[in-house]
């Protein structure tokens, strides 16, 4: 009799999300027989899309994953670029969407603490977080409490960790209302020489767990939620939710560091999503090893817990490593002065098989390759949609020609998606590890100082970005527009790309229409990462974000790490000296489709964005980015939401200072100065240094100085004149929220 | 001149503050365990959130082994400097008047503050300016200052107030803007903003240099 | 009336907080303390007391992660 | 033995948390709440409760800024 006739076990496995084929494969990959409780709690983790990839693995094959300076790609808790002097930076970004919806502080803060560990899995000392968040529209109840409470857990945890949150984004749309994103980033330096790998290797070395005591947290949990849509009847699915100790890891991350420090360790993995399952399973894969755990040697918070329970529960705050044995007594020694508890669970094997034990009692024993790699891959079912996916936006704004253009610049000033992030971003502490030369609000990308060289003082710079507006408009191209802004960003500062990393938010996958947004998306990052000559060095995929109104904004959340020599000249956004010459740099063809200005104004998404010309604005960004190295500019600011009027008010903003700007020649003055579109930068300096942007084909036009303490703009027949304190005012828009 | 750094568990900004006090003179680590203050002329308790600020920021740091010798060490007359939670927790161990209380607005906050020394004497601000303003990041949830009327009044009596937020930058609801107190002895310095972290102007300000190089000067004398 | 709410983490849940009182006392000559949980009070004036639980589920607790208990003044304890 | 012990902010200082929940209450509908302060709840096995005082006192309350109360189970609230 064939196994899979069992009805108890194919609904079982059903209710744990696996399908009725799936349960067959597992029957199969067990030689025909039926996994046991322990058995299946674990395939059905390991195979849920959360762990498996099952819906995007092939599309993320196509992905550019391999580049000059790429050290350690995907595949590993991290991967990193070579920065020089022996060091890299190992970075990722990484979702909790779904428990953060459940409960935001937590959620969010539990997010950070799992990708700090990614970070130092790979032996790389955490130095910078960023996120990157997605809520409904702003005057919603919800929206508000999840957005406290988010950005007081990602504080709670980043901060009291010591590690310095540098960097974020935050957009308002209707879309997310049922569905916030909650997307961490974080950056890690490491000697290059000492990255080390997952990969469990030699039978009879030793398993050892350390860090926090495993208790019943997020059972069913992270794996199992983030395969499944929210909505209604939301209340049953909530597990027993995660609570973060910034604390626990903090110690945890100074031992992890210590023993790889000391070489006393043979692999590191941290433990995430299904807990120990994953760990072990990943670690014997990636070695062709096998693992023994003995479920009865784990520290547990909590009586009674089941071996089931042990072996998939997500307790936070814990690290799983193998030691060689005679190396035991000084890592116990490291975990000891750390006061982070650690025990032996087990041994690396020869047999190919992952074993659970109670003591004697071998209560599971699976092929090592049928968890990890005998999931199916799906192959996505694309439909390009005839209709609109998204209905229009809420109308706040008339956006017509005759309305007063200074009153539209106020508007976009303050709308949540523009206005100042500065309620956000003072909840963060974005200078523990004095490294930090700007931060947030100074520029358009973070930059943090490397050790340095001689003379020269090196630096990083870091992006995150994702529009997903634009994304839903037109997929492709929003997404390539994406990864040109955060190089854009680079720009700024005076960074050229090394690596991207990526988190691609998008709903249920086996809708077609949300496959074909997927895809599509997918082929744009490819595209535009080859066109900036990066690879993706690793990323996350969180899909099924679903409210009951259908899927949230295909969110590719991009963040981009690039290098640049020197920290002294490092870009800033703001004006710095009173007649200043501005100047329009770039190939910049505004549009109002799409725009935040037709989201105001409660304009459908347009069916597509306009093409852009790579080419052309990766030689604005060369030339923006090499007049910031030379310090020939005393700024830069690349034009993004808004479009231009509300980019020169940023500048002002930012420096204190005013400005006036003509345009005499322009047709549609909305357009000119509301519209977005890619390649656009403004920025400020002697008129020779501007001129001499003007090479290889780089557009640049001198449109007026820095002057005074009002923004004046005359584009054609439209005028605008407002004084820097109304500028202010309107954005600071979001500081009643905190209030 | 040597400066010893306590790290606690949780303690974050003890790197920043040994490389600070390193522009000024020798800074070597101590560890909260230990019972050795490692012949240093001058301790910094440094920032951070020691034991994860549980219970009560400061409350159970107060108790490490190290803290004995520290307790000890200031009665003796050397020189201690305790910021942000290095304050917390000397306040909770009772080598300076008063408490810190939860912000007003409730929250964390990051700023780049103001600060305004006073006339007052004491050897963590001797190099500075009597008035001179100072730009110096707060960042803490903890950091209202309190002390009950009468010990108030008593402390700007005896000049125990030596920094104060500028006009207008209170950042965290402190009484009377108190940003920095001195014991009586003042030999016991605790400050809610970070000046480890304005110690070179790629990272924003020098302006917090003055102060370690101030307990330098004193504490070689 | 006077009243006052107890909350606490859950059962099960994790009480970092707890965990580290618990770990401080020894070191503190303070032996034989156990189940150390850490969570809040909330004391109030209220007109009409039948509202408390309503407002325990809504405000003062989390329901996810926390237990509450009201004390009513004159009540046992 | 099971002991709770009640910690708040002493009587004249600003509370600010309570004074977030006093504000948040009329907006959720829950009128006639006043004077609420908000401290912390620690509950833990003992066993010698004559200690409690004294671990309160260096420990689990700042004296010059909290007040606290002790409730031993069984006994009145
Ligand atoms: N969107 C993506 N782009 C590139 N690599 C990705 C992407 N999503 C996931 N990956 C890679 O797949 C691997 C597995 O990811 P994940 O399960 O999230 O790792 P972990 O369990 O360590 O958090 C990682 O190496 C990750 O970098
Ligand atoms: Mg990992």
């Amino acid at each position: 009799m064939s196994a899979v006739d069992s009805l108890a076990g194919v609904e079982q496995a059903v209710a744990l999300g696996l399908t009725q084929d799936e349960y067959g494969l597992v029957v199969a990959s067990l030689g025909g027989r039926e996994p046991n409780d322990v058995e299946l709690a674990m395939f059905s983790l390991l195979w849920s899309e959360h762990c498996s990839y099952k819906h995007s693995k092939i599309l993320l094959r196509t992905l550019p994953s391999s580049g000059e300076r790429l050290v350690l790609g995907p595949g590993e808790n991290a991967g990193a670029v070579d920065v020089g002097g022996g060091l890299a930076v190992a970075f990722k970004v990484e979702s909790h969407n779904h428990p953060s919806a459940v409960e935001p502080f937590q959620g969010a803060a539990t997010g950070v603490g799992g990708i700090l560990r990614d970070i130092f899995a790979v032996g790389a000392r955490p130095i910078a977080v960023l996120d990157s968040l997605r809520f409904g529209e702003i005057d919603s109840e919800r929206t508000r409490y999840l957005l406290e409470h988010a950005v007081a857990g990602i504080g709670h945890y980043g901060n009291s960790i010591g590690v310095p949150t540098v960097g974020g984004e935050v957009y308002f749309e209707g879309p997310y209302e049922q569905n916030c994103l909650i997307n961490a980033m974080c950056v890690g330096l490491v000697e290059t020489e000492r990255l080390i790998r997952s990969a469990a290797s030699g039978p009879g070395n030793l398993l050892v767990l350390f860090g926090a005591s495993t208790g019943r947290d997020g059972i069913g949990g992270a794996s199992v939620l983030a395969s499944a849509e929210l909505g209604e009847g939301d209340e049953a699915k909530r597990p027993s939710v995660q609570i973060g100790d910034p604390f626990a890891e903090k110690k945890l991350m100074e031992c992890s560091l210590e023993l790889l420090e000391r070489a006393l360790l043979v692999a590191l993995q941290d433990l995430g999503a299904a807990g120990l399952t994953s760990a072990a399973a990943e670690m014997a894969s990636k070695g062709s090893v096998g693992v023994d755990i003995d479920v009865a040697r784990v520290p547990l918070r909590e009586e009674g817990m089941e071996p089931f329970e042990i072996m998939v529960s997500e307790s936070q705050e814990r690290m799983l490593c193998v030691v060689e044995p005679d190396r035991l007594e000084a890592v116990l020694a490291v975990c000891e002065h750390w006061e982070t508890a650690a025990s032996v669970i087990g041994e690396v094997t020869a047999s190919g098989l992952v074993r659970v034990l109670d003591g004697e009692r071998v209560l599971g024993e699976m092929p090592v390759e049928a968890l990890v790699d005998a999931c199916p891959l799906y192959d996505l079912q694309p439909r390009a949609p005839q209709e609109p996916l998204y209905s229009a936006p809420r109308r706040v704004l008339d956006s017509s020609d005759d309305v007063d253009p200074g009153e539209t610049l106020l508007a976009l000033l303050r709308s949540p998606n523009i206005a100042d992030r500065l309620p956000l971003f003072e909840q963060y502490d974005p200078v523990v590890q004095s490294r930090t030369v700007r931060r947030p609000g100074q520029a358009d990308a973070a930059v943090l100082a490397l050790p340095a060289r001689g003379e020269a003082r090196p630096g990083i710079a870091i992006a995150i970005d994702g529009n997903g507006r634009r994304v839903a408009a037109d997929p492709y191209r929003g997404t390539v527009e994406a990864v040109l802004e955060c190089a854009s960003n680079l720009a700024c500062v005076g960074a050229e790309p090394l690596g991207l990393t990526n988190c691609l938010n998008f709903g249920n996958p086996e809708k077609p229409h949300v496959a074909w947004q997927l895809c599509e998306s997918v082929r744009g990052l490819a595209d535009a990462c080859r066109a900036i000559g990066v690879a993706v060095v690793g990323g996350n995929v969180s899909l099924y974000n679903e409210g009951a109104d259908g899927p949230i904004y295909p969110t590719p959340v991009i963040g981009l790490v690039g290098e640049l020599p020197d920290v002294a000249l490092a870009g800033r956004i703001g004006f710095r000296a009173e007649g200043d010459r501005i100047a329009l740099v770039g190939p910049f063809a505004p549009e109002i489709a799409g725009s935040e200005l037709a989201r105001l104004g409660g304009r459908e998404l347009p069916s597509s964005l306009a093409d852009v010309d790579i080419a052309r604005v990766l030689a604005a960004q060369r030339a923006v980015r090499d007049a910031v190295r030379s310090g020939s500019l005393a700024s830069a600011h690349d034009i993004a939401e808004g479009g231009l009027a509300t980019a020169l008010a940023e500048c002002c903003l930012a420096g204190g200072l005013g400005a006036e700007v003509a345009f005499d020649d322009t047709v549609k003055p909305l357009r000119a100065l509301f519209g977005e579109g890619s390649g656009g930068f403004v920025v400020s300096g002697g008129e020779g240094a501007l001129r001499a942007l003007g090479g290889a084909g780089v557009a640049v036009r001198i449109v007026g100085l820095v002057s005074g303490t009002r923004l004046t703009i005359v584009a054609g027949e439209a005028r605008i004149e407002l004084a820097l304190e109304r500028l202010r005012e309107a954005h600071g828009a979001l500081r009643a929220l905190f209030d | 001149m040597k400066f010893g750094v306590i790290s606690f568990p949780g303690s974050c900004d003890d790197t920043d503050a040994l490389s600070a006090c390193g522009r000024v003179g020798e800074a070597v680590a101590l560890w909260h365990a230990d019972h050795d203050l490692a012949g240093v002329d001058a301790v910094v308790v440094p920032g951070g959130f020691s034991y994860g600020d549980y219970l009560r920021a400061g409350a159970i740091a107060r108790f490490a082994p190290i803290m004995t010798e520290v307790i000890e060490f200031a009665h003796a007359g050397g020189y201690v400097m305790g910021i942000c939670n290095g304050f917390q927790v000397c306040c909770e161990a009772g080598l300076l008047p008063g408490a810190l209380l939860s912000n007003l607005s409730r929250r964390f906050v990051f700023r780049q503050v103001r600060l305004r020394v006073l006339g007052e004497p004491s050897p963590f601000t001797a190099a500075i300016e009597p008035g001179a303003e100072l730009s110096i990041p707060v960042k803490h949830t903890t950091g209202r200052y309190f002390a009950p009327p009468e010990m108030l009044a008593r402390l700007h009596a005896a000049g125990q107030v030596v920094l104060r937020y500028a006009p207008g930058e209170n950042p965290n609801g402190s009484l009377d803007d108190i940003a920095g107190v001195v014991n009586e002895a003042r030999n016991v310095f605790g400050l809610m903003p970070h000046p480890e972290h304005a110690v070179d102007q790629l990272t924003g300000s020098t302006d917090g240099l003055s102060l370690f190089a101030s307990l330098a000067a004193a504490a070689a004398a | 009336m006077k009243a006052r709410v107890l909350v606490r983490p859950k059962a099960g849940i994790l009480d970092p907080q707890g965990a580290a009182v618990e770990r401080a006392l020894p070191a503190l000559g303070f032996e034989g303390v156990s189940d150390v949980r850490v969570g809040r009070l909330i004391e109030l004036e209220v007109s009409d007391p039948a509202r408390l639980q309503e407002m325990c589920e809504r405000l003062l607790a989390n329901p996810l992660i926390e237990d509450y208990e009201v004390l009513l003044e004159g009540a046992a304890g």
